[in-house]
């Protein structure tokens, strides 16, 4: 049976992406790669990888779906031609063909078995019980904070697209709704729910699946609901609050990182106190991304009058 | 029983196939937009079938995309008004001869 | 052959109902013939077969918090459902390029 | 642990320094200066520690591999780590000037402290993975430098290097996790410990990976648009530091994580690759119009050079005197190309902001009114060049001869073409430079035309201070290149 599931999910995977890359017109593609995002969650829930699947459940099929629509409807506003999204014979060939030899190669060469073993003996002195955290938040922290740099990194080439005069206006298109419809009325109702999930998420991640960066885009989604409905205003890029918000995760995982210096090394969380000092950085990160990962999504301050 | 969740994932997923086909055949944006809502509706199927059979985490998951399932129509609703930035219930129907 | 005891049952028996509703529902999305019809098709039949699928996986649950989770992850998808069949409907009246 | 701490002012620092710009706003500049003061004397005290007890090694969280991750400052990485202060240094003394508009000032500062940031993990790094993250780091803070400048010919150039970057940053991991499925490793002295079949696929995809973010010939594409439609300042960082990251992480997977993964064959198409890159990148600087593209194309070509050394410090060559030549010369080429070029990009600065334009007819005479910052472009072109006394003759010199003492003329002949291509193309902006026409420029003050100045000293001084840069790269240098017998 477990054949039968993995052989269907997989089709529907390679389905949903050939037709994303390989049909005509832009919305369409959209909508098949919010399929996509879907299928590979389930494809790491299958495979017992539930972080990953936390996470690409909230990015691939939930925040990148909006990016992309929003972006496809810009587009024809601005009387873009209907380019047609049709990956060439040659990319696709060779895309393929990687694929196909980094599979063969794979299967056919050992494994080394990866570094279960290692990871196990040394969780009980990383200060939590869920290896995926211990991994992230103390093994190869170094690592997470370069990524959590890097998602503003990422804000900061978004912004450099506003005009010099548009560094004034708001982030994001002025957003709007029929006051007491549809929409403002799911933006009521979804973000208490979305917070909880999201503080859970956190709060868990210390010992289960779950974790900043799950937590952290949970919140920024239930968050850009309640921006879409117009129910929050938008900030300006320089917004004191909003750079203390967006600074003040990696600030936090830097300074703890440094102090390790004092208890013996470079991001070193010493067993006692690993897990205040890893869950500190959680809380703080959980904040940033959240405040990142929206803003992202919401693009560059736009003018407030449209042309 | 692991058989049976694994068999009900299978189907549910095939069923998703079907939805598969209305996104790739429209012919409304409106029509696309909702098959790929039961996709996801489906992918939180799958997910809860397959919490007792992998993990009872994957409940989690299942939390996270029925929490954003409504997420992508959003934004197909807020781009399809006039400016791009409203809600579809701020603008009269234009020609409802047929959705009255 | 050991016998199967009676909430495997229970749960063989709604999962495979709610599978049917699936089925029905993708039908309905595939054989309705307007944009308006197919909508109605999905948001009922979907979320009924996922309730039954909550259902039938809440009879193996282990722990009130999965229990918990389940009927969470029901509600959620139930109201995600409603809101975007009315927003995605609303801007097809609205709009009729939507409807293809 | 001197070392350490130094390790750390040298990593943490940077990123600090980013999120204080992003909060301080008005004041970025000024936080940007004290964490590059801290950077400088960081980069003493690791240099000085080296050549007393050897490279320093850092197991951050005291987990050392394989769970953690390694750094360590070995010569390659102390070398680098001070041409980027020192380019990074002089940039903000321009930069001060020319980003003083909120938007320009606010991505800026905190994207080139981020920048510097990547740079330095990056050159420290013993962890596939974490070299990743670090690369990572460095393409998108240099997208956004692309980004900011002006007009939509800079947002196209922008999404170009986005899409190649992005591309050449999946093909790399695609190899990263092959290596890891294979050695159950990721840490480079690990994975050069022990074998696996997969090694030569994934060392294959991890090349192609970084050849695109290399701007290697022929996946150069996205370098001129994006490094001539920079902001000047940030042109000289993304030209002078930017693609060396991508190199050093060629040279310690070649080198060091799987030198038995490479046979000759393929250390020879790297080197072709490389003469693809000088002859294509210098014939295409002779055709340009505008300056910044002219140094664009100049620095394709450029790259070129540092892939020559591939067939004569690795193959039959490997640890003789003749590999530890090219290796010390190719390196040497790569710092003196990192001060020459920023020195150029920043005179290109200077030189738009006092006439509004980088046209070659636009800058005829300048040299009158400009005298110091003409004379810098001249000492940065003629290392640029390889002509002595710098420290881009001394490189050529070092590879050329490694190349005939190898008996592999041929490369060394790829070298002195390139030098004749790159003596072509500065003709025509120095022509320009020192023609008699009476110039119209607003006043730039003189200490700004220092700036560039001291970079092409500092690259003169290269050729004269080449002993202590040969003994520094000896530091933690790979058998192969270390110069003892096989």
């Amino acid at each position: 049976m477990t054949v039968l599931f993995d052989l269907v999910l997989c089709a529907l995977m390679l389905l949903a992406a050939l037709a994303a890359i390989g049909g005509r017109g832009l919305f369409r593609a959209t909508v098949f790669f919010v399929a996509y995002g879907i299928t590979v969650a389930l494809a790491w829930v299958r495979l017992g990888a539930i972080d990953v699947a936390l996470a690409e459940a909230a990015i691939g099929a939930g925040l990148t779906g909006l990016l992309l629509l929003g972006a496809v409807a810009r587009l024809r506003r601005a009387g873009a031609p209907e380019f047609p999204v049709r990956a060439g014979l040659v990319p696709a060939l060779a895309a393929a063909g990687v694929a196909g030899a980094t599979g063969w190669v794979a299967l056919r060469v050992p494994g080394a078995g990866g570094l279960w073993t290692e990871a196990g003996e040394a969780l009980p002195l990383s200060g939590v019980e869920n290896p995926v955290t211990a991994v992230l938040l103390n093994f190869r922290a170094w690592d997470t904070l370069l990524e959590s740099i890097v998602l503003l990194a990422a804000l900061l080439a978004v912004w450099a697209l506003a005009r010099e005069e548009e560094w004034e206006a708001p982030v994001g298109p002025p957003l709007h709704a029929r006051p007491g419809g549809v929409l403002e009325g799911m933006a009521r109702l979804l973000p208490p729910v979305g917070i909880v999930v999201g503080v859970f998420l956190v709060w868990a991640g210390a010992s289960q699946p779950g974790g900043a960066f799950q937590g952290g885009t949970v919140l920024a989604a239930v968050g850009l609901i309640a921006a879409l409905a117009g129910l929050v205003a938008l900030p300006r890029p320089d917004s004191g609050s909003w750079r203390t918000a967006l600074a003040a995760g990696p600030a936090v995982f830097l300074l703890v990182g440094a102090s390790g210096l004092a208890l013996g090394g470079l991001l070193l969380f010493p067993p006692d106190w690993a897990k205040a000092m890893i869950l500190t950085v959680e809380v703080f990160l959980t904040l940033s991304i959240a405040a990142t990962l929206a803003l992202l999504v919401l693009g560059p301050p736009q003018p407030r009058r449209m042309p | 029983m692991t058989g049976w969740l694994l068999f009900a994932a299978a189907a549910i997923l095939l069923t998703l196939g079907g939805a598969f086909w209305r996104v790739w055949q429209g012919p409304g944006e409106a029509d696309r937009m909702m098959a790929a809502q039961l996709v996801g509706t489906g992918g939180v199927g799958v997910a809860m079938l397959l919490a007792p059979v992998i993990s009872w985490h994957a409940l989690d998951v299942a939390i996270v995309l029925a929490l954003l399932a409504a997420f992508a129509a959003v934004g197909f609703v807020k781009a399809s008004s006039p400016d791009g930035a409203g809600d579809p219930e701020e603008a009269e129907p234009s020609e409802g001869e047929e959705g009255q | 052959m050991s016998a199967i005891a009676l909430p495997d049952v229970l749960t063989i028996v709604l999962t495979g109902l709610g599978l049917l509703f699936f089925l029905a529902g993708t039908v309905g999305l595939l054989r309705f013939p307007d944009t308006f019809s197919r909508l109605h098709a999905l948001t009922k039949a979907d979320n009924v077969g996922l309730g039954l699928v909550a259902l039938g996986v809440a009879l193996q649950a282990e722990t009130w918090g999965q229990l918990a989770r389940i009927a969470l992850v029901w509600v959620l998808a139930l109201v995600a459902a409603g809101l975007v069949a009315q927003l995605v409907a609303r801007a097809a009246l609205v709009d009729r390029r939507l409807r293809g | 642990m001197t070392g350490e701490v130094a390790l750390a002012v040298l990593l943490l620092g940077p990123l600090l320094a980013a999120l204080g710009c992003l909060l301080a706003g008005r004041q970025g500049s000024t936080v940007a200066l004290l964490a590059l003061i801290a950077g400088a004397a960081a980069v003493v005290v690791l240099w000085d520690g080296m050549l007393r007890t050897g490279p320093i090694e850092v197991r951050l969280g005291g987990w050392g591999a394989p769970l953690g991750i390694v750094l360590r400052a070995d010569g390659l990485a102390v070398g680098f780590l001070a041409a980027a202060v020192v380019v990074m240094g002089a940039v903000w003394a321009v930069a001060r000037h020319d980003f003083a508009t909120p938007r320009a000032r606010d991505v800026f500062w905190p994207s080139s402290m981020l920048l510097w940031g990547a740079l330095n993990a990056i050159m420290v790094s013993r962890d596939l993975f974490n070299l990743y993250v670090g690369l990572e780091l460095l393409t998108l803070t240099a997208v956004a430098m692309v980004a900011l400048g002006r007009g939509p010919g800079a947002i196209e150039a922008a999404l170009r290097y986005v899409l190649y970057a992005l591309m050449g940053s999946l093909v790399y991991l695609l190899g990263v996790v092959l290596v890891y499925h294979g050695h159950g490793t990721l840490d480079l002295d690990r994975i050069a410990a022990g074998r696996s079949g997969a090694d030569a696929l994934a060392l294959g995809l991890m090349t192609a990976g970084l050849a695109i973010k290399t701007a290697l010939f022929p996946f150069h594409a996205w370098l001129p648009p994006a490094h001539a439609g920079a902001p000047s300042p940030a042109s000289a960082l993304l030209s002078a530091l930017v693609p060396k990251a991508g190199f050093v992480m060629l040279v310690r997977l070649w080198f060091e994580a799987m030198p038995d993964a490479t046979p000759p064959a393929a250390l020879a198409v790297m080197a072709a690759l490389g003469a693809g890159a000088i002859l294509h990148g210098g014939l295409m600087a002779l055709r340009q119009e505008r300056l910044k593209q002219i140094l664009a194309y100049s620095t394709v070509a450029q790259l070129g050079y540092l892939f020559v050394m591939f067939p004569l410090v690795g193959g039959a060559g490997a640890g003789t005197a003749g590999a530890a030549e090219a290796w010390a010369g190719t390196q040497i080429g790569a710092f003196s190309h990192a001060l020459a070029k920023a020195a150029v990009f920043l005179c290109a600065a200077l030189w738009i902001r006092a006439i509004g334009s980088d046209r070659l007819a636009d800058l005829a005479g300048l040299a009158r009114a400009m005298p110091l910052s003409c004379f810098a472009f001249g000492m940065a072109a003629v290392s640029l060049m390889g002509l002595p006394p710098s420290g881009g003759f001394i490189a050529k010199y070092l590879v050329m001869r490694a190349s005939f003492e190898l008996g592999l003329p041929g490369w060394g002949l790829v070298l002195a073409a390139g030098g004749l291509l790159a003596a072509a193309y500065f003709y025509r902006p120095l022509a320009a430079l020192f023609a008699r026409e009476p110039p119209r420029v607003q006043r730039t003050p003189r200490l700004l035309e220092a700036v560039p100045l001291a970079l092409a000293l500092a690259a003169a001084a290269l050729g004269v201070l080449s002993q202590p840069a040969y003994d520094l790269l000896q530091a933690g240098a790979p058998a192969y290149a270390r110069g003892i017998g096989p």
